[in-house]
C-alpha cells in the first residue's frame, strides 16, 4: 500500500458536504481494509494480490460511483482512528453496524447478513446454546460484536487479536468454544477439514456488516447506498457471495 | 643563558580564584622574563595547577590582572614567526568582566604540557603535534608537517611519528606532548609535574629534554616535585602554601636554605628523610 | 510442531521482499535521523542553560515512557487532526526516528561524558573552541565507546519497525501475517519472520563487530 | 483533537487496575528472575570453555535478534504442540524473563569486564576463591556501573508487557483497547494510557535515581 | 633486628615462566630468610613484578620449585596464630602439575601489597581490613575486628575505620593496604612498588610504616625504585633485568658499588644524573 497521501476527501464537519464530489474529482475512493481477514479481505495465496469478499465489493461499488478503488490496509486497531483523520473514504472490514459505533460513523445499507456462531470441539457436548455459555471460556476478537455477545451469556471471555488465534485456543483446549460469524468458519473447514471442530449453536439475531464512513459523509453513503441497490438487483453481490460462502449472504 | 631584557613575558598581579566558598589563590603575584625558567613548589592543594591554569585561560580567575608581553615569540634566541595578531601585548584585568576572546587570546599565547600528557589517543603522533597549527593556528600544512618532524626528531622520536600514543611508553608520551606545546610556538611554555605520573626510569629522558628547552631560551614556568632538578635549572623558585606564595627566590637559596618554616618542612618531606 | 515446508519455502521470497523494502530501508534511514537528532539532544541535555536541557530531558522521558505505538499512532492518526497529514512512510521515519533520538541521546551522552575532561583541556590548550574541542577530540573518541549501545538500540529498531504496518507501512511482518491469514499457519509464519530478522540481526552484528575494530586501532588490546 | 473527558475520567480506573494487576507484577517478576538468568548467561559467557559460552552466546543472539512477540507466541502458541501447555501468566513471565535474560546478560558482562582486573586479585591475594570474589567483591561493584543500563531494559520492559495481551494476560493496554473497542475512542484512549506508562517511567526513573544514590555512596562525586 | 635462624621462610629455585612465546622469567633462585627484607630492584619489564605473582599464587609459573617454610607465622617476634594447616611446611613443583588447592595454599603463606592499593572500593577501611581474616580464615569476629583496629592505629588511620577509599589519600589507601595485608598474618609479606603511585610528599609516610615493620621483624620481599630507602632497609638486593638475576648481594654493595655494567646503568639512571 504505497502512495497514500493522495488524500481522501476532506468532507466538511461543519461545511457543505463535499465527501461524493471530493471521491469523484479525486477519481478514488480510499477504502481501509485488514488484508489479513479471510475470506474477506486476505491476499491471494498469502502473498498475491488483495482480494476478499469485501474487497470485491468495494471494487464493484467504486466502480459503479465511476471511480477507482484504492486500498489501504492497516491493523485494525488503527482502522476507525484513520476513518476519523480522514485517511480513509470508508472501511470495507466486516464492519458490524452496532449503536456506539453508529452514533459516531455512518453506515451503508448491509452487505454482510449472517449469524453467529459457537464453535466448540467436536466431541465437546456441554454447549448446545448461548445461555450454556454460562462459566464457559470463550475466546473472542475484542473488535468483535461476538465478544459482548459472548460477556452477556455470562462467559468468561478472552480476547485475542484474531480468528486464527482463537481457534489456536479452541483446539489447544485452552478455551471451551469460540464465537464468531458463520462465514469465517466455513471458510476455515473448507482449507481445515479435519480440525475436529463443529457449530454447536448459532445466535438468533443476525449481525449487519456495513461499510463505515465519517459521520456527515451523507452523500458518499447515499452514492454508495444506491451502488449497492444496483449490484444486488444486477446480482453482482449474490455473484461475489456465491464465489466466496456458496450462499448469498448479502441480504 | 642567553640575556634577559626588562619587560616580562608574563606579569600576574595579585590573582586571585575560589571554588565556590574554597578560596584557592589569593594575591599571587608573578614576573617571568624572557628566557628564565620559574619553578613553582608546594604541597599537594596549595594551588600551583590552577596557577597554570589560569595563565592558559582554562580557569577564570575571580580577580587580578594577567600581561603577557608584546615580545616576539619562541624561544629568546628564535626568529620563528607565529600567526597574526601575537606581536602585540594582551592585558587582561580579571577584577572587570573578560570576553571568551580575551580568554582565548591569553591561551594562545602560552601552551600546556600536562601531568599525565593528554595526548590525543584518536590521533597519531603526527597529528597530536600538527593539530593546532593546522587546524586552529590555520597554517600552511607542508610547513607545519616538516616543522614537528623537526621537533619530534629532536626529541628522537621522529621514527614514532606515524605511532598511536598507546604504542608509546609513558615518557615517550610526554616527550610528545612537549613537542604538541612547543609547535604552537607560544611565548610561554607551562608545565605542570611533566614527570610525576612517569616510571622514575623514564623521567631522565624527559627532564633532559625540558633542559635543553631552558637553555635554547623558551620562557617557562614549571611545577615540580623534583627538587634536584628545580635547583639546576629554576631562574627563580616560588614556594606556594594554602594559595599564597610563601616564599620565592632564586633556586640555590630557597631549595637549599629555605627561610620559612612551611618552606623547610616541605623540603625535608620530600626528600623524605626518616 | 510439523511444518508445511512448501508453504515456507514460498513465502520466503515475499518475507525477504517485506525486508528489502520496508525493514530495512526504514530501520537505517531512521537510524541515520535519529543519530543525529540523539546528538543534538545530548548536547542539549550538557547544556549549562536549565530551560536547553530541560527540554531535552522532558523529550528524552516522553520518548521513552511512552510506547512507540502510541507514538506511531499520534504521528499518523492525530496529526491530521491539528491538520498535519503526513504520508506513511515519512511518518514511520519520523516516528522511529525520534523514538531513536530519545534512546540514542543518552548513550550518546554517557559516551561524551566518559571521554576524560583532561582531552578537552588539550584541546583548549592547541587553541581549540568548545566546538572545534567537540567536533575533532571528543565525538571521535566517544563514537568508540558508543557503539556497542548504540548497536543495541539499531537491532531493537530492526523489530520495532514491524510496527510501522499499523500505519500501512508495508514490511517484513506484515508480508508473514498476510501469508499466515491466507494458510491459518501462523505459528509456522512467524518463526520464519523470526529466522529472518535473527538473519538480519546477525549481519548487523558482524558490521558492528568491523566497525569496533576499525574504531579500536588506537587503544591498547 | 477534542477529547472526552468523561470517557477518560470513567477509563482512569480501568488501565490503573491494568497497571497494578498485569503490567506491575508482570513486571517486576519478569525482571526479578530475567535478572538472575542473566547473570548465569553472563558467567557462562565469560567462561573459559569455549562450548559454555557459545552456549550463552547463541541464546543471547536468539533472543536479541528475534521479536519478543514471536518468542511469545512460540511458548504459548507453539509449546503446546510438543505437549507443554502453560498457563498465559507462567508462559508471559517465561517469555520476558528469557528476554531480559538475554538483554541484560550482555550489560552484566560489560559490567563484570569494567571491574579492574586488580580487585580480583586483591581478593585472591586475602585468600578468596574465584567464587568467593565475584559475590564479595566483583558482583557488588558491577552492580553500580550496570544500574544505568538496566533500568533502560526494565523501561522497555514495562511497555513491552503490552504484548503479554496476545497470550491473555490482561493488563493496561489491553484494557485501554477494551475500552477503545467498545467507546471508539482509540486516540484518547492510547494517549491515555501512555500517560499512565509515562507515569510509571518517571517513577521507575526516581527508583534508580535513588539505587544509584546509595551504591554511589562509596564513589567520589 | 631479631635474630635469624638458618632455613629460609622462603625458598625459590629455578622459578621460570613464559607469556606465550615471551620469556619472562628464566631460573630465578631465592632465599629469604625469617625477619630479613630482599628488595628487588630493575628496569621496567624486567620481571620483578611477575616474581611476586608467582610468590603469592596469581600467576602459574611454567618450572621451578616455591617452598615456604615450616617456621612460625607473623613477624619473627610475633606469636599470633594463624588458621590451622599452615604450620607445617608447603614445597610446589612446577615442574609438576600443581592443583589449584597447592596454589591457594600458597596463597594463603603470603600477602601482597600492590602498587596501585587496590583496596575494595564498596568497603568502608575496617571492612577491606577484616574481609580476609573473617569471610575467608574463618577467625571470629570481634578478635579479628580488635586486631585491625590496632593495626590501624599503629599506622595512624583508626579514626578513618568508617571511611571509604575514595575518602582517603593515595598515602592512607596504601597505608590500608599493608594493614590489610597484615591483618593476614601471612608468613611473608610482598610489596610491589607501594610507593610509586604516591604523590611525591606522601612517599615518606608509608616508607615510615614499612620500615618499622621491617624492624618488627616482618620477613618481607620489596620490589621499589626508592633506591635510598631499599639501601637503608634491605638486607639483601637483587637487580633484574631480562627475567634473570644480574647481581645480588649486601645492600651496601649492590647499590653503592655495583659490580655489573648493567646494574650501574640503571643505578645511575634512576638517580637521573645529566
Ligand atoms: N575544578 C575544581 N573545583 C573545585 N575545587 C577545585 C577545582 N580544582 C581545584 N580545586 C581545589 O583547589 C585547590 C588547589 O588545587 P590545585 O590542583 O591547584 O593544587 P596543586 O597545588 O596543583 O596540588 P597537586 O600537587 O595535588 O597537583 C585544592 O583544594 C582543590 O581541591
Ligand atoms: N599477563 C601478561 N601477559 C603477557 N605478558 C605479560 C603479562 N604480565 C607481564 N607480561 C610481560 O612480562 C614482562 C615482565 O613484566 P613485569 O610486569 O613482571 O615487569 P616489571 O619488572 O614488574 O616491570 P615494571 O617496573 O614496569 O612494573 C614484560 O615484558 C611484560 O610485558
Ligand atoms: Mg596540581
Ligand atoms: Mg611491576
Amino acid at each position: 500500500s504505497s502512495g497514500a497521501g493522495s488524500s481522501p476527501s476532506s468532507s466538511s464537519s461543519g461545511g457543505a458536504d463535499t465527501s461524493l464530489s471530493d471521491v469523484q474529482s479525486k477519481g478514488e475512493l480510499v477504502v481501509a481494509t485488514e488484508g489479513t481477514y479471510k475470506p474477506f479481505t486476505y491476499h491471494e495465496g498469502g502473498s498475491g494480490s488483495l482480494t476478499g469478499y469485501d474487497v470485491e465489493i468495494a471494487k464493484a461499488v467504486a466502480a459503479k460511483l465511476g471511480v477507482k478503488a484504492t486500498f489501504r490496509e492497516t491493523q485494525f486497531d488503527g482502522i476507525f482512528a484513520g476513518l476519523e483523520a480522514k485517511r480513509f473514504d470508508m472501511i470495507a472490514n466486516q464492519i458490524s453496524i452496532n449503536p456506539e459505533r453508529s452514533a459516531k460513523y455512518d453506515f451503508s445499507t448491509p452487505y454482510t447478513i449472517s449469524p453467529g456462531v459457537i464453535v466448540t470441539k467436536a466431541d465437546d457436548n456441554s454447549i448446545t446454546s448461548f445461555d450454556s455459555l454460562k462459566g464457559k471460556t470463550t475466546a473472542q476478537s475484542l473488535t468483535s460484536n461476538y465478544y459482548k455477545l459472548a460477556q452477556q451469556s455470562g462467559a468468561n471471555v478472552q480476547a485475542v487479536e484474531g480468528w486464527a488465534q482463537a481457534i489456536a485456543l479452541l483446539r489447544q483446549g485452552r478455551v471451551d468454544a469460540v464465537v464468531n460469524d458463520k462465514l469465517t468458519y466455513l471458510d476455515y473447514t473448507k482449507t481445515n477439514p479435519n480440525a475436529g471442530l463443529k457449530i454447536a449453536a448459532e445466535t438468533a439475531d443476525k449481525s449487519k456488516n456495513a461499510f463505515a464512513f465519517h459521520k456527515g459523509a451523507t452523500a458518499l453513503v447515499k452514492a454508495v447506498d444506491k451502488a449497492l441497490a444496483d449490484l444486488q438487483s444486477d446480482g453482482t453481490l449474490t455473484k461475489i457471495s456465491m464465489k466466496y460462502f456458496g450462499a448469498d449472504v448479502s441480504k | 643563558m642567553l640575556p634577559t631584557n626588562d619587560t616580562p613575558v608574563l606579569q600576574v598581579r595579585d590573582l586571585a580564584k575560589a571554588f565556590g566558598s574554597n578560596v584557592v589563590l589569593r594575591g599571587i603575584d608573578l614576573d617571568v622574563y624572557r628566557g628564565k625558567v620559574v619553578a613553582l613548589i608546594g604541597p599537594s592543594g596549595s594551588g600551583k595547577t590552577t596557577v597554570l591554569r589560569c595563565l592558559n585561560g582554562l580557569e577564570m580567575p575571580d580577580g587580578g590582572t594577567v600581561a603577557v608581553g608584546a615580545s616576539a615569540e619562541g624561544p629568546a634566541g628564535g626568529s620563528a614567526g607565529r600567526s597574526a595578531g601575537t606581536s602585540s601585548g594582551l592585558r587582561l584585568d580579571f577584577g572587570a568582566k573578560v570576553s571568551g576572546r580575551e580568554i582565548s587570546a591569553l591561551r594562545d599565547r602560552s601552551a600546556m604540557v600536562f601531568q599525565h600528557y593528554n595526548l590525543f589517543p584518536h590521533m597519531t603522533v603526527l597529528q597530536n603535534v600538527t593539530e593546532g597549527p593546522i587546524k586552529v593556528q590555520k597554517r600552511p600544512r607542508a610547513e607545519v608537517v616538516k616543522e614537528a618532524e623537526r621537533l619530534l626528531d629532536r626529541v628522537g622520536l621522529l621514527e614514532k611519528k606515524d605511532a598511536y600514543p598507546f604504542e608509546l611508553s609513558g615518557g615517550q608520551q610526554q616527550r610528545v606532548g612537549i613537542v604538541r606545546a612547543l609547535a604552537l610556538k607560544p611565548q610561554l611554555l607551562l608545565f605542570d609535574e611533566p614527570t610525576s605520573a612517569l616510571d622514575p626510569e623514564l623521567v631522565g629522558d624527559v627532564l633532559t629534554v625540558i633542559k635543553e628547552l631552558a637553555e635554547e631560551g623558551w620562557t617557562m614556568v614549571i611545577v615540580t616535585h623534583e627538587l634536584a632538578f628545580a635547583r639546576q635549572m629554576a631562574d627563580e623558585v616560588i614556594f606556594m602554601d594554602g594559595g599564597v606564595v610563601v616564599e620565592r627566590g632564586p633556586a640555590s637559596e630557597v631549595l637549599r636554605d629555605p627561610q620559612q618554616e612551611r618552606t623547610q618542612q616541605f623540603v625535608r618531606r620530600l626528600l623524605h628523610e626518616f | 510442531m510439523t511444518f508445511d515446508w512448501d508453504l515456507i519455502w514460498s513465502s520466503l521470497g515475499p518475507l525477504i521482499g517485506g525486508a528489502i523494502k520496508g525493514t530495512i530501508p526504514l530501520t537505517l534511514a531512521s537510524f541515520s535521523l535519529g543519530l543525529i537528532l540523539a546528538l543534538i539532544v545530548a548536547l542539549m541535555r550538557l547544556s549549562r542553560n536549565a530551560v536547553v536541557s530541560g527540554v531535552a530531558r522532558f523529550y528524552v522521558s516522553v520518548i521513552r515512557g511512552t510506547p512507540l505505538l502510541v507514538q506511531l499512532f499520534v504521528i499518523f492518526y492525530g496529526l491530521p487532526t491539528v491538520g498535519v497529514k503526513l504520508d506513511p512512510w515519512p511518518s514511520a521515519i519520523i516516528a522511529f526516528s525520534l523514538n531513536v533520538g530519545g534512546y540514542a541521546a543518552e548513550v550518546i551522552r554517557a559516551a561524551i561524558l566518559s571521554v576524560p575532561k583532561g582531552q578537552w583541556e588539550a584541546g583548549h590548550t592547541i587553541g581549540m573552541s568548545r566546538g572545534q574541542a567537540l567536533v575533532r577530540i571528543i565525538l571521535p573518541q566517544a563514537a568508540r565507546v558508543s557503539v556497542p549501545p548504540l548497536s543495541n538500540t539499531f537491532i531493537s529498531l530492526v523489530k520495532d519497525t514491524s510496527l510501522a504496518s499499523l500505519i500501512l507501512v508495508t514490511e517484513l511482518f506484515r508480508n508473514a501475517q498476510q501469508v499466515a491469514a491466507f494458510s491459518q499457519e501462523f505459528m509456522a509464519l512467524y518463526l520464519e519472520a523470526a529466522a529472518v530478522y535473527w538473519v538480519i540481526c546477525l549481519v548487523l552484528s558482524s558490521a558492528q563487530s568491523l566497525l569496533e575494530k576499525r574504531l579500536d586501532r588506537y587503544v591498547a588490546h
